[in-house]
């Protein structure tokens, strides 16, 4: 590794984090004020010019709250459980390309390097939950495992069926095989797998299953189990969370953004670079918002219901079917 | 809903003989501490208008409970239990409403129990509902109901040994 | 998908906890404590703890002038304040036998069914609340506030109404009132639509309520629960047609009911009521009389004759009973509250048994309990 | 923390000196996070106060979070029972230091309606049990007045009145 390359590693890891640091921030702010514009409110207004100073004057308050262990909780778990939720997805981060130059490392098993750390953030939940020894904190860190455990498996088989059709992991080359005009993306690859937009739609449940987003925010279910996993956790204990949770939707949209939706690509085939990706992704990330504000929460067993009697059938479904066409399309 | 033994009942006076047929005649009910006129006779029907409800019934404390499975058995529903501390004439009232909820019967069980030893026989065999009800007059008037499942204090903290409703209760 | 079938809860030997749904807990819109014994997510047993906000209602009643004691009816269950006020206020006009001119009958029906529909306004958001959904609250609020624009100009405060008087209301309304009635029936009636459409046919909705919660007729009677929750197991029990009190014979309105007594029957049941209530709301606007709203000859000092007078009235949770024992004095000698949130709440133990946390809490909030009802 | 916080006025044109805590003072008053703790009736204005039309979203204080560890301010909205005031006191103690508590409604502040001789359940003002910041007098107070204790809190926290308060003619 020469100098300079170590160099732009270093830069580009700071710029990740304060791109997931900011991102936290601010996608708050766009929550409340989604939440508001929903809501026939305004949101946050007071705090600097219609509110852009509200998740500064968030994060510096919650930095500066009194930091405390619980009795009887065990100290050291309790303490490292919201790092191990924040770093395994600024971690995905660095794989994801935002655009042909701005990209960490180019490995080619990209996609089993994130969904290997998009994994950890359930183990992480589930100790923080274990940790803090309340038990709304221990119904919730039960809750978290059988949900994402149920949501992980369809999720992977979608990426299989995509990694069938892209042929490769590396998440440059995917992006670059979706070239072009808009219909070259994944998503309207109906040659291949003509179900494919419902595959993307079973992408995008698991995905706000995964990260614990409402209609499946059992975890942090406030009107059952008051803050879920997080009950004992204060000030930045809370922030990190917080923090976390935004970027692990940044990370399933970037992620939803590579594999569907063409990356960088612009649809009209020219000047593609990060403004698409950033617009696409915060486009996934404004739906999801949007879901959280106008569904109820379901009932515990039907979500279960729903993955391994619906997704997962359906996923296994189109799984074989890509097969079967890329077959024919072959011969 | 009645049970099989006694007949479906078609208005309340019917209702009244029942009750006739309970309480032995001569147990002429005590006048209330107030200057309203002593009832005449056990059962009474009573004008709706005036007083909110059809049939007032004064029983022996002991026959509490075969009022209650009376009128449980003609599909009664439980109103309210209420305890008055007549302590002019040193005696506990305890007050059964009942309605029905398919017509507008309105029945009232009355019994007078001595202020020293208040205690009246519990109906929540009959009525799970007065369960409650009958943990909230004993708390707050010292009625003990004989054979309640669990006579601790409902809104009272779980420790109050005083019975606030009572006319000589001092803070 | 349907739901689990339900544990029995026989006692065999098995390893339960103890949680303790606090008295302070998103989800019991108060302060009550349900004590529940768990096994795993399974509610075995659920006990309701209330008390921790008893305001001494009877005992106030019993060292003030039979005047002074209006202002608590209006603090009881302060959603449906209207409706106790009018329990106690026609008790003591049956008593001391008043006579209430024909104007004020209607304003006293007008206003407390525009208090049942914010009422079922503040149940419909903070149900959707403890089943997951924010917005509609937001929406159901909105709608409240013009209710409590036309009744704060009527009777000067939002929410803890004192406005009726022994033998009529306390002012009279002017033309503002008439025409924000109509213009909120007006308005309110799509609204309902946007809820029904929005909302009710919510296939994540319709999955968390329906089979959930079951209650029959037979519980409900015999501990004594009224309201939407024995209108939800199927029997048609209002006291507005069963005991009808005031004018309520001269409206024609419907008694909803559903048949199979789950969370989603009393859902319905609430919704279906508010559009009745805009239905004699917009009948007693239509042939609004003129006249007196306060007979006069009412001493300031009253004294009743002695006896005891009960008074139903359907409040927006069921029926509320007042039974006043006056001894011929100026102070009442026992003033009885016969709530109906007491009675809902105890069949809660029961029908809770064998459930999933998240259905017992659904459950809980389809009661509709306001804490100090219970507690008084 | 001095009461008097006016920061030398000759410099302040050129360049805004902020002291670390003035700066943390700031950003605690934009950010009060109630915590839900609705008893009575005060509570329906609360909610009111979080509603559409009276929104306190606008100052960062729509967010009530549940449990007291997040909480920065206690709305004490309602009737303390005699019952409920260990509750009530173990809440206050949960809550994480930098916290303050308004007393909205006559019961909170002095018993209110419940208040007679040979009383027996309520406690008469919440300042019996840990220190108010802020009391916001009514019955229910209206979600205006709530507004109006959250500013006052602001004002208490930065020494700075965010709004101009209406003298009445």
């Amino acid at each position: 590794m020469s100098l300079s390359e170590l160099l732009y590693m270093l830069v580009y890891v700071v710029g990740v984090m304060a791109f997931v640091g900011l991102n936290a921030a601010y996608l708050v702010l766009a929550e409340r004020k989604g939440a508001g514009r929903f809501q026939r409110r305004p949101g946050p207004t007071e705090v600097g010019y219609a509110g852009w100073l509200q998740p500064i004057a968030d994060g510096v308050k919650l930095l500066c709250k009194q930091l405390i262990v619980p009795t009887g909780a065990d100290a050291t778990v309790f303490r490292l459980a919201p790092l191990l939720v924040l770093i395994p997805s600024m971690m995905c981060l660095a794989v994801i390309s935002f655009s042909e130059t701005l990209y960490g490392r180019n490995i080619n098993v990209g996609l089993v390097f994130v969904f290997a750390f998009g994994a950890i953030n359930v183990m992480a939940i589930m100790l923080s939950g274990w940790a803090s020894r309340n038990k709304y904190a221990i119904i919730s860190a039960a809750r978290v495992v059988s949900q994402d455990v149920a949501y992980e498996i369809p999720m992977l088989l979608v990426v299989i069926t995509l990694l069938m059709v892209t042929g490769t992991m590396n998440l440059r080359e995917i992006v670059d095989q979706q070239a072009g005009w808009f219909w070259h993306w994944n998503l309207f690859r109906l040659d291949v797998n003509p179900l494919m937009p419902v595959t993307f739609i079973i992408f995008f449940t698991c995905m706000l299953a995964e990260t614990n987003r409402s209609p499946f925010d059992m975890a942090e279910a406030e009107s059952e189990l008051v803050a879920g996993a997080f009950t004992e956790y204060a000030g930045m204990g809370f922030g990190v969370f917080f923090m976390a949770e935004y970027a692990n939707i940044v990370v399933g949209s970037a992620m939803a953004t590579v594999l569907f939706l063409g990356g960088w690509q612009s649809p009209f085939g020219i000047g593609s670079g990060v403004i698409w990706f950033l617009l696409k992704m915060y486009a996934v990330v404004f739906t999801v918002i949007w879901v959280r504000w106008t569904f109820p929460r379901t009932q515990f067993y039907n979500l279960l219901n729903l993955s391994w009697k619906i997704l997962i059938p359906l996923s296994l479904f189109t799984l074989v079917l890509t097969a079967v066409m890329m077959k024919v399309l072959r011969a | 809903m009645a049970n099989g033994d006694t007949p479906v009942i078609h208005s309340l006076q019917e209702l009244a003989d029942q009750f006739n047929k309970l309480i032995p005649h001569e147990t002429l009910p005590a006048a209330s501490g107030t200057t309203e006129p002593a009832p005449t006779s056990p059962v009474q029907m009573e004008d709706y208008a005036a007083k909110g409800y059809h049939l007032n019934v004064c029983v022996q404390p002991d026959q509490v409970v075969g009022a209650a499975e009376i009128l449980d058995s003609h599909g009664f529903a439980l109103d309210a239990v209420t305890g008055m501390d007549w302590i002019a004439a040193n005696e506990m009232e305890v007050v059964y409403d009942y309605f029905h909820p398919m017509n507008s019967w309105r029945v009232v069980i009355r019994t007078r129990v001595p202020r020293g030893k208040p205690e009246v026989p519990t109906i929540s065999k009959v009525y799970p509902g007065a369960d409650w009800h009958e943990r909230e007059t004993h708390e707050f008037f010292g009625i003990v109901f004989l054979g309640h499942p669990n006579l601790t204090p409902l809104l009272l903290p779980e420790d109050a040994d005083y019975h606030p409703l009572r006319k000589d209760f001092v803070a | 998908m349907s739901a689990p079938e339900i544990i029995s809860t026989s006692d065999t030997p098995r390893e339960t906890f103890v949680l303790n749904v606090g008295p302070q807990h998103p989800a019991t819109h108060g302060v009550l404590r349900l004590k529940l014994t768990m096994e795993g997510e399974y509610v075995v047993r659920a006990e309701p703890i209330c008390g921790y906000i008893h305001r001494m209602h009877e005992k106030m009643g019993e060292n003030r002038t039979w005047a002074q004691f209006l202002p608590n009816t209006g603090r009881i269950d302060y959603l449906s304040a209207m409706t106790y006020n009018h329990a106690y206020v026609a008790a003591v006009e049956r008593a001391a036998k008043i006579e209430v001119p024909l104007r004020a009958e209607y304003i006293r029906v007008i206003t407390s069914e525009l208090n049942r529909i914010s009422s079922h306004l503040v149940w419909f958001g903070a149900f959707l609340l403890d089943l997951g959904g924010f917005t509609p609250l937001l929406y159901a609020f909105d709608d409240r506030e013009q209710i409590l624009d036309i009744l704060e100009a009527v009777s000067g405060s939002r929410l803890t109404y004192c406005y009726y008087r022994f033998g009529g209301v306390c002012n009279d309304v002017d033309a503002d009132f008439v025409r924000g009635c109509r213009n909120f029936v007006a308005r309110m009636r799509p609204r309902l639509k946007m809820y029904k459409t929005l909302v009710t046919d919510n296939i994540i909705l319709r999955k968390r309520l329906e089979g959930i919660g079951f209650i029959n007729s037979e519980m409900c009677r015999k501990y004594g629960a009224t309201g939407p929750v024995i209108r939800g197991a199927g029997v048609a029990y209002d006291v507005r047609k069963i005991e009808p009190y005031s004018i309520y014979r001269d409206f024609d309105f419907d008694i909803p009911t559903f048949p199979d007594g789950d969370c989603m029957a009393r859902y319905l049941v609430r919704m279906e009521e508010m559009a009745q209530s805009l239905r004699i709301i917009e009948q007693a606007i239509g042939r609004f009389p003129d006249g007196p709203t306060l007979t006069h000859g009412v001493p300031r000092m009253l004294k009743p004759p002695a006896g005891d007078y009960c008074f139903a009235v359907e409040a927006a949770r069921g029926r509320l009973l007042v039974r006043i024992v006056s001894d011929h004095r100026e102070i009442p000698y026992r003033v009885r509250l016969r709530t109906p949130c007491f009675s809902n709440l105890s069949l809660f133990e029961e029908a809770s048994a064998g459930m999933i946390l998240p259905d017992a809490l659904a459950e809980l909030g389809s009661l509709d309990l306001v804490i100090p009802d219970i507690d008084r | 923390m001095e009461p008097e916080k006016v920061c030398s006025q000759d410099l302040s044109q050129i360049i805004k000196f902020a002291k670390l805590d003035e700066l943390l003072d700031l950003s605690r008053a934009n950010s009060l996070w109630p915590l839900t703790f609705g008893l009575a009736c005060c509570a329906i204005e609360m909610m009111a106060a979080g509603a559409s039309r009276f929104d306190i979203s606008r100052f960062g204080a729509e967010v009530f979070r549940p449990s007291p560890r997040h909480a920065d301010v206690m709305i004490v909205a309602g009737t303390i029972n005699k019952k409920m005031a260990p509750a009530v006191k173990t809440l206050y103690d949960q809550m994480l230091e930098p916290k303050w508590v308004i007393a909205m409604g006559n019961c909170a502040i002095s018993g209110g309606p419940y208040v007679f001789p040979g009383q027996y359940a309520v406690i008469e003002g919440v300042d019996k049990l840990f220190p108010v910041d802020v009391f916001i007098p009514g019955c229910p107070p209206r979600p205006e007045a709530l507004i109006e204790g959250i500013l006052k809190l602001e004002e208490k926290l930065t020494g700075k009145r965010r709004w101009p308060t209406v003298t009445p003619q």
